[in-house]
């Protein structure tokens, strides 16, 4: 699966997206955020805090209990500042 | 339904170029409403705005909050144009306008959109300090946030 | 307070034009809302209007209203140009601009502003139909009385 | 004391302004359209619906009761349609 880091969390993890191939036991969004927080310090540091990160799922805002289904790309991102 | 124009794009943008595209040749269109964001230079401490934004997911978030304006009010036309890269104080960087038979149709919807596209298209703001060093990632404001919550 | 630009004028306006003069040279300025009012054909009907005024009073009238705008938010610039005389559909009518820090007082003064001068500025419409008679003169919609309610 | 009439009052009355000497008994607004109304065909056309008729002073929207005051300049117009 794609996945794609935005704003501080692309500077943290230092790059801005990357495939990764989840295992069964991750189903949801919340336990692909659970699978990459384990990767590494990087990682670790970029979701410090969980619960103010924002994820889309093939470019669709979600929340943490949404399935990860067939989608092909997931991202994460802090709050968004536009405007 | 309103003919909705989107685009992101890092060029600066016309207002009145963009009203004339969407009014052009209609005698139906009573009130037209338009909002321009600008950098502001926050006292004189910041030197630049560096917007970073997801590329398409920018354009199909902005075009549900379109979609869903488009339901509520009797719209006759919508655009909006938001910029990304580096932005100086002074600049312009988003633009929305609605089109309308009456004026406060068009007045809720731009504003609906503008507080929409704040909190759900995905765009962040970096400031870079006239001090040269690299700045800080904008954080979200709640008022932002609580913007939403009179339109339910 | 806010830079109050007011004009009463038969001729067209131009509104990147009256946008520059209010934020030329300004870095404060976060938002700016603008509303063009124009005249609609009235589903084919309508030849062309004409608005009356009263010289003087329309001007001092619509200063009265930017004034209690200024009051009510913390509004950087105000403009309103308003024509007067004979105007075909697709014309502009009116314009008004709020600028502001914030999107949300420019949003709020530019509506307020509209909403008044709908209901208290001194100008008068006449209608003149395609069939070429000398037309009827509008009359007031309830709406835009009850529209004041609202910012009490 | 200078009296000014707009749109369809003006062109039932068929002038634009006139000069009007009201005498004393005429002390508020209400008071000068009853006066007015007085005057002719014309008026009464014109003032026949006197619930409608907005009217100023000096320039300022008053009510029927305000008085006339030391205004130099009033006026009648029916309810307003710009914008």
């Amino acid at each position: 699966m794609k996945v794609v880091y935005f704003a501080w969390l692309r500077e943290r993890i230092g790059k801005p997206d990357e495939e990764i191939a989840f295992p069964e036991t991750v189903r949801t969004v919340a336990d692909a955020l659970r699978h990459l927080t384990a990767l590494g310090e990087e990682y670790a540091y970029a979701f410090e805090r969980p619960e103010i990160i924002r994820a889309a799922l093939d470019r669709k805002h979600v929340k943490p209990e949404s399935p990860l289904g067939t989608a092909r790309e997931i991202a994460f991102f802090p709050p968004m500042t536009g405007g | 339904m309103a003919a909705t124009t989107i685009r992101i794009q890092s060029e600066d943008f016309d207002l009145s170029a963009e009203i004339g595209r969407l009014t052009c040749g209609r005698k139906d269109i009573g009130g037209v409403v338009s909002f321009v964001g600008y950098c502001r230079d926050e006292g004189g401490s910041l030197a630049a705005l560096e917007l970073e934004h997801y590329p398409g997911m920018a354009e199909e978030e902005i075009a549900r909050i379109c979609d869903e304006a488009g339901k509520r009010w009797p719209v006759l036309g919508l655009t909006v144009v938001h910029r990304f890269g580096k932005i100086r104080p002074g600049e312009q960087i988003v633009l929305v306008i609605a089109a309308s038979s009456h004026r406060r149709a068009a007045f809720e919807a731009a504003e609906f959109v503008m507080d929409f596209l704040k909190s759900r298209a995905p765009f962040w703001k970096k400031e870079h300090g006239i001090s040269g060093r690299s700045g800080d990632w904008v954080s979200a404001r709640d008022e932002d946030e609580q913007a939403l919550v009179r339109w339910n």
